[in-house]
């Protein structure tokens, strides 16, 4: 028998994780990774939340956020390819020509 | 099974502007194999913008909801569909001549502009979370691929990849933020929110709160509030200009229309939120006008500036009440006309060759081309907010409002900054006067469609200046329904 | 301490350690074989919590269509362990990024932790009501209520793909190389 | 008749856009034709509105044009509309007719710039916009006028752009004005927030209603305006631009410098001088730093050897004397001396101006002298507005500097310590002007023989209007003679209907009382002229007759003590407490507040801005996970705020 806010409690977790991939991450790829990783902690939260009132709405909104995740995936890694024919590197460290 | 035919009958006049950008994008992605049709793609275009926008007057005063309630139709959301029409019409004008100078002239640009209006007129037009969250998407995921549409270069590529990851993540913290609101009111609609206001304060109030702070992230994001603003001068520097002047004035009104819809009329009972619009909006504007001080390209200035006028509009945010609400929409359209007009000018001049924009290359056009100059002269005026460009009302009526509500400091800050704004935009202007040129002054073709575009813009901007009276009613018209 | 406790506190754990594993590798296609893994766990997850057919989504779009996305890409980038990665960046901007990150946590947790959200307990043992998250409960529910989204995931995908070919499309005849400034000459790595 | 109001300011605006647009497409002729005729038809229609004005009963004369609505939402009502009463009518006057005079030498004295055609524009500009400014129904639409001939200003002062000194004066002004501006800005939102209008008569009319006289709102409002006036009219401390500002052509010094521009602050303060009455605080302030700018600035005038120089501190000084007049509460006195100082001061910058011509564009007076025989028509100009400037009897500058000077004395809101400081002043102001004379046109010829060979005469397009202009120096001041003579004082009179206060006028003189003691008003008329003949001979003494004695005085000025010491032999402690006080005062002011304070804040600004952009530069780094790491920061504080607070 396990609690709603445990449920709560792991998205909380993992959409930290995937705030500190993209904080520390130098790869492009990882670091869009874990933005897809904060979106599927932020439907975690979303299901848990409709289970617990019991109303499907939650449901809905995430079959709705999965899809904007394929459209982002989508046009993310075709600007990586992009970026990555330019400059061969997905080091996200090295995009800085333009600054201050 | 009725239901759903009279769901359909009914409620696509809703979404009538909407549908007819649609079919225009369907129209010209399907132009594309046809290599001689393509040069109509700009026209459909701008046709579509015509169409919509006259079905979008049409829609004025008519307020109704539909489609079980996620498209809520009202004067409010029209006057920012009209907005963002102005906006994105301009700068299809000005886009076309650019791009085929720069060589990357090709017809998904229109279909992608047409596509990021609908997704803004999808946040405008309702009052539900989930579908403002999937308007934001069908606007933003456009903006990345225009920010990076000059494939071969790589400040536009830099640019488009760093708003985009910039993006993403922002919109990851808005969709916890809408979990978050919707574990506290088992709905994202607002008119069910607001309605269970006190009862979901008194149970779930943090969820609430910790939800709203969230969505002001996500949506202070697209709108350029500080701290969360550091891509926007990247990727104006780096976009094509044309596409810069379109991100600097849609994707922020549309931003505002969220944000004002969400703060002002439903969450207006949270009583922290002016305090903390009001240390937001004094951050924004004062960082955006420091670091403008400091640059040596116009673009990137222009960048910095657009954060400081968001901070301006935020005013608005801080002040809450009807009178805020329209000087915020006076000023957003405002905006429209001399921010756009400003990058069009810049975009005219950087079509010379190995032209970037920086403020060297100004020097000597008040002589090369005397009237180009006095219209950039006239934008930037507007911009610092001198009488009696319309820049200068937009100004007075949000201060005046400020004042009225008893925010003195606030008004205070905001004279002061944008008299520190003046010393930045008559830099421009001086630099274009009185700073030598040596050698030959590059020839600027003016191309009918943008020389259209300045006229609008600069009769826009002194136009309003002289009679404000139609748009103030207009915006005021604007704010009486909220089903 | 029944099956629903442990098969939660597996899952968790495995989706939070495999989330960790996909950060901290230096080989791109082990992060993304992690992400799955995570993902995974997490449709297990769903499935505690009822929504069945969201879990089989999960496995079906996310891991096995746009985790092999990700992979294809990698792939096609032909990328190593060993690519540049540039300097080790100094201590003190690491230990800033872990603690916002952490504190972020903590914010959340704290807020999570505010309401007890505990309207009785979960699990396997006891599913919802009859049909919650099933296919056709939330078929149902998308098609009435929620059609207008639905439509509009339409155009965000078609958005998408549109996107996507302009972004990543070899150039053609379209682009005669004219006089542009903004054109590197040498397209090979620009160090700045 | 009055249904032409809107031309006097429209006509200058098309030449504007005429000579704007055709910039340098058009032959000089034309440009000048247009330029000085739009100003001229615009003078000749004031007058005959000026007449038309007079011929209604005294209250009656006060005649609105609306345009057209200009703002009209709800309870914020706010029209284009011009005001032409009494008071408007007299500013239309002088600054339409010294401005065609100043056009007409323009032409004179432009004629071989390359810049002609621009010259002209921005001249038509500011005549538009300072005609708007004065005519103007509406704090707002003043505003607008206020920051056109702002911008006209800092536009002529950097006209010869190329130079670096004038580029930075031009930037100097418009920075120090922006701050004046900001009180204005301020001061009207207060007004506007406490009235709900912008409208002059609605707000002199609510005002008694909405705010307790003397109390804090008004009387922070009326400072505020007054901060507007002081960045725009050059007192103390934002005094320093206008000198700076002579880098200008000198008929813009003459014309914007002197005559029209710099007086906005004292025309708005007369303008709203029924919210003054009610706030006597303010008006206290504004006369005391009236009469301490006049006094200071006199003083820096004493040291300067730029002839132009002398004559910008002479200005400041002057408009001190005119915020004097209104910090008694004697406004009409002031504006009565804002006109007559109009035209001698215009003259005497529009002679330097020929001066200046004459020597090859020489500026320093240790350079000049002796040139009486070599400009026949412009020394005797300038002899008689130095003479009205002075305050000799029977010229302009006597009347109404007299008439300051008595109501500083006499008025309620006066105080004999405010006149002691105007009457120094004037003795200061005859000595450092007749300097001024004996040093350009007096003595030996010191300059060089390629200079000496080039000396001429002015064109007549330059002379004729500094005889009408040394005309209206005597005749402009007869209109307002003190009652003393027994004469009508018919400016007083014209002005009453404006300025009867609005408010209370049961409860006592509130308005400057004319005075009965007739005694004492000659007994102090007389002291102020023998001072001044005093000045006069000192300035001779030192500066025609024995030039070495004033070196040697140079020399001693830093111990002015000790020559007191010697000379009289007296008054340690007078010296000790009194003039050294003054000598470092001026110094002071001079050094420190304008180099040091203002050119300080100017720079000191710009340098914390930058200072502040490095700090700030840092979240800018162009890297995207610096960004994040400021979002997330950002998050952080933003859902603290909301949990925790």
């Amino acid at each position: 028998m396990v609690p709603i806010s445990a449920y709560l409690i792991l998205a909380a977790v993992l959409f930290g994780i995937g705030t500190i991939g993209v904080l520390i991450t130098r790869n492009v790829i990882v670091i869009f990774m874990s933005i897809e990783l904060m979106l599927n902690a932020a439907n975690l939260a979303l299901i848990a939340f409709s289970r617990g009132m019991n109303v499907l709405d939650g449901h809905v909104f995430v079959f709705l956020v999965l899809t904007v995740a394929a459209a982002e995936a989508a046009v993310g890694l075709a600007m990586i390819v992009l970026i990555f024919r330019n400059r061969e590197t997905i080091n996200i460290d090295r995009f800085s020509i333009m600054k201050w | 099974m009725t239901d759903y035919v009279s769901i359909l009958s009914i409620d696509l006049s809703l979404v009538a502007p909407e549908l007819v950008l649609l079919a225009a994008a369907a129209l010209i992605l399907l132009f594309i194999p046809l290599r001689k049709m393509v040069f109509l793609a700009p026209v459909i275009a701008a046709l579509a913008f015509i169409l919509s926008f006259y079905l979008a007057v049409g829609q004025w005063h008519y307020s109704g909801s539909g489609f079980a309630g996620l498209v809520t139709c009202d004067s409010f959301g029209v006057m920012f569909k009209l907005i963002f029409l102005l906006a994105s019409f301009l700068s299809l004008l000005i886009a076309r001549r650019f791009f085929v100078i720069k060589g990357i002239d090709k017809p998904e640009f229109y279909a992608l502009l047409l596509f990021s209006v609908i997704g803004m007129m999808v946040m405008a037009n309702t009052v539900d979370l989930v579908v403002m969250f999937l308007g934001l998407e069908i606007m933003s995921i456009p903006l990345y691929v225009m920010a990076a549409f000059n494939r071969r270069s790589l400040e536009s590529n830099e640019a488009g990849i760093k708003y985009f990851i910039m993006g993403a993540f922002a919109s990851a913290f808005l969709l916890m933020g809408i979990a978050f609101i919707y574990g506290a009111a088992e709905t994202t609609d607002f008119r069910r929110i607001v309605a269970d206001f006190s009862y979901i304060v008194a149970n779930y109030r943090i969820y609430l709160y910790a939800g709203t702070a969230l969505i002001l992230v996500g949506f202070g994001f697209k709108v350029a509030i500080v701290p969360f603003h550091t891509w926007v001068p990247d990727v104006y520097q780096g976009a094509p200009t044309p596409v810069t002047g379109f991100f600097s004035v849609a994707p922020k009104a549309a931003g505002f229309a969220v944000m004002l819809r969400i703060f002002l009329y439903g969450f207006e009972r949270i009583e922290l939120l002016a305090d903390i619009f009001w240390v937001l909006a004094v951050l924004t504007m004062t960082v955006g006008n420091i670091m403008a001080l400091r640059q040596d390209n116009v673009k990137r200035m222009l960048a910095y500036s657009s954060i400081a006028h968001a901070g301006y509009i935020m005013i608005a945010l801080v002040v809450g009440g009807s009178e805020a609400i329209s000087a915020a929409m006076f000023y957003l359209v405002a905006y429209t006309f001399f921010n756009i007009g400003a990058f069009a000018v810049v975009t005219i001049l950087e079509t010379r060759s190995g032209c970037k924009s920086d403020f060297v290359e100004l020097a000597g056009i008040g002589k090369a081309t005397p009237y180009l100059s006095a219209v950039l002269a006239l934008f930037m005026f507007a911009l610092a907010g001198f009488p009696p460009t319309v820049g200068f009302f937009g100004k007075f009526y949000l201060f005046s409002a400020a004042v009225k509500a008893g925010y003195i400091w606030l008004a205070v800050i905001g004279v002061m900054n944008s008299f520190v704004s003046v010393y930045y935009y008559l830099r421009v202007i001086k630099t274009s006067y009185m700073d030598p040129y040596e050698g030959q002054p590059a020839v600027v073709k003016l191309v009918p469609s943008i020389f259209l575009v300045l006229i609008i813009t600069a009769v826009g901007t002194l136009g309003l200046g002289f009679f404000p009276q139609k748009l103030l009613e207009l915006s005021q018209a604007a704010l009486f329904a909220f089903l | 301490m029944n099956l629903d406790t442990i098969v939660f506190l597996v899952s968790a754990v495995v989706a939070v350690f495999s989330a960790t594993m996909m950060i901290s590798q230096r080989n791109t296609v082990a992060s993304v074989l992690y992400l799955i893994l995570s993902l995974l766990a997490q449709a297990v997850l769903y499935i505690q919590l009822s929504a069945l057919f969201l879990s089989a989504v999960l496995i079906i779009v996310y891991a096995g269509a746009i985790m092999v996305l990700f992979l294809f890409v990698v792939m096609l980038l032909n990328l190593r362990g060993n690519q540049d990665l540039g300097d080790k960046p100094s201590p003190v901007s690491r230990i800033t990024k872990y603690l916002v990150s952490i504190l972020l946590v903590v914010e959340l947790v704290f807020i999570i932790r505010g309401i007890g959200f505990d309207t009785g307990t979960v699990g396997i043992m006891t599913l919802a009501a009859d049909d919650f998250g099933s296919v056709a409960a939330v078929a149902r529910i998308l098609f009435t209520n929620y059609l207008y989204p639905f439509e509009l995931t339409g155009v965000l995908l078609l958005v998408a793909i549109v996107g996507a070919v302009v972004v990543s499309k070899r150039e053609k005849s379209y682009e005669t190389p004219a006089g542009s400034g903004n054109m590197p000459d040498d397209r090979k790595k620009v160090e700045i | 008749m009055f249904d032409y109001i809107f031309l006097v300011p429209l006509i200058p605006l098309l030449g504007f856009i005429f000579n704007g647009l055709l910039i340098g497409r058009v032959p000089r002729p034309l440009i000048s034709l247009v330029g000085c005729l739009t100003v001229g038809v615009s003078f000749i229609l004031s007058v005959f509105l000026f007449f038309a004005l007079k011929s209604l009963p005294a209250e009656a004369r006060f005649i609105e044009q609306v345009l057209f609505s200009w703002i009209p939402a709800g309870s914020f009502q706010v029209d284009v509309a011009f005001l032409l009463d009494p008071l408007s009518a007299v500013m239309i006057l002088v600054v339409s007719g010294v401005g065609f005079l100043i056009h007409v030498y323009s032409v004179g004295y432009m004629h071989s710039d390359p810049g002609y055609g621009r010259y002209f524009a921005f001249l038509n500009l500011f005549t538009f916009s300072m005609l708007t400014l004065v005519l103007a129904n509406n704090f707002l639409l003043m505003f607008v006028g206020w920051e056109g001939v702002g911008l006209c200003s800092y536009l002529l002062i950097g006209f010869w752009f190329e130079k670096k000194s004038a580029s930075d004066a031009g930037k100097k002004a418009f920075i120090v004005n922006r701050i004046g501006d900001f009180g204005f800005l301020l001061g009207m939102f207060l007004i506007f927030w406490q009235v709900g209008s912008l409208h002059f008569d609605t707000v002199m009319k609510t005002a008694p209603l909405v705010f307790t006289a003397g109390g804090g709102l008004i009387t922070a409002a009326c400072i505020l305006l007054f901060v507007g006036a002081i960045g725009k009219s050059a007192q103390i401390p934002l005094y320093v631009w206008l000198p700076d500002a002579m880098e200008g052509p000198t008929p813009v010094s003459a014309l914007i410098h002197a005559a029209t521009m710099v007086t906005a602050g004292v025309y708005m303060i007369a303008r709203t001088h029924d919210l003054y009455l009610m706030a006597p605080d303010a008006l206290m302030v504004v006369a005391v730093i009236g009469a301490a700018t006049a006094f200071f600035a006199a003083t820096i005038g004493l040291a300067q050897n730029d002839i132009k120089r002398v004559l910008a501190y002479s200005t400041v000084s002057q408009l001190g004397y005119m915020f004097l007049a209104c910090g008694v509460a004697s406004f009409a006195a002031g504006i009565f001396h804002l006109m007559t100082h109009a035209f001698f001061k215009a003259l005497l910058f529009l002679g330097a101006g020929s001066v200046i011509h004459a020597m090859s564009a020489e500026q320093n007076m240790r350079k000049m002298g002796g040139l009486k025989k070599y400009l026949p028509i412009t020394y005797p100009t300038m002899l008689v507005a130095t003479l009205a400037i002075a305050g000799i009897p029977g010229f302009s500058g006597f009347f109404s500097k007299d008439e300051i000077l008595w109501k500083s004395f006499s008025s309620h809101y006066g105080h004999p310590f405010l006149w002691v400081i105007g009457f120094v002043t004037a003795g200061l102001t005859a000595f450092y002007m007749f300097r001024l004379i004996y040093l350009t046109f007096h003595g030996q010829e010191r300059m060089d023989d390629k200079t000496r060979h080039h000396l001429h005469e002015s064109p007549r397009t330059m002379t004729v209007p500094l005889v009408i202009l040394a005309v209206l120096s005597v005749v402009g001041g007869w209109v307002g003679m003190p009652h003393l003579f027994g004469v009508t004082n018919y400016f007083e009179h014209w002005m009453e209907p404006v300025m009867t206060p609005g408010y209370n006028a049961s409860e006592g003189p509130l308005l400057a009382s004319g005075g009965s003691d007739t005694g004492m008003e000659i007994l102090l008329m007389v002291l102020s002229v023998g001072l001044v003949l005093a000045a006069i001979y000192a300035a001779r003494y030192y500066y025609q007759k024995n030039i070495q004695a004033a070196t040697a005085l140079r020399e001693k000025l830093s111990g002015l003590n000790k020559l007191l010491v010697n000379k009289y032999y007296v008054d340690e402690i007078y010296g000790a407490v009194i003039v050294r006080p003054v000598v470092y005062g001026s110094i002071f002011l001079w050094k420190v507040v304008d180099v040091v304070l203002i050119d300080g804040l100017a720079n000191g600004l710009a340098t914390i801005a930058r200072d502040m952009a490095e700090v700030l530069r840092h979240m800018q780094s162009g890297q995207v996970r610096r960004y994040a790491t400021l979002f997330v920061t950002g998050v952080l504080l933003v859902i603290a705020y909301f949990v925790f607070g």
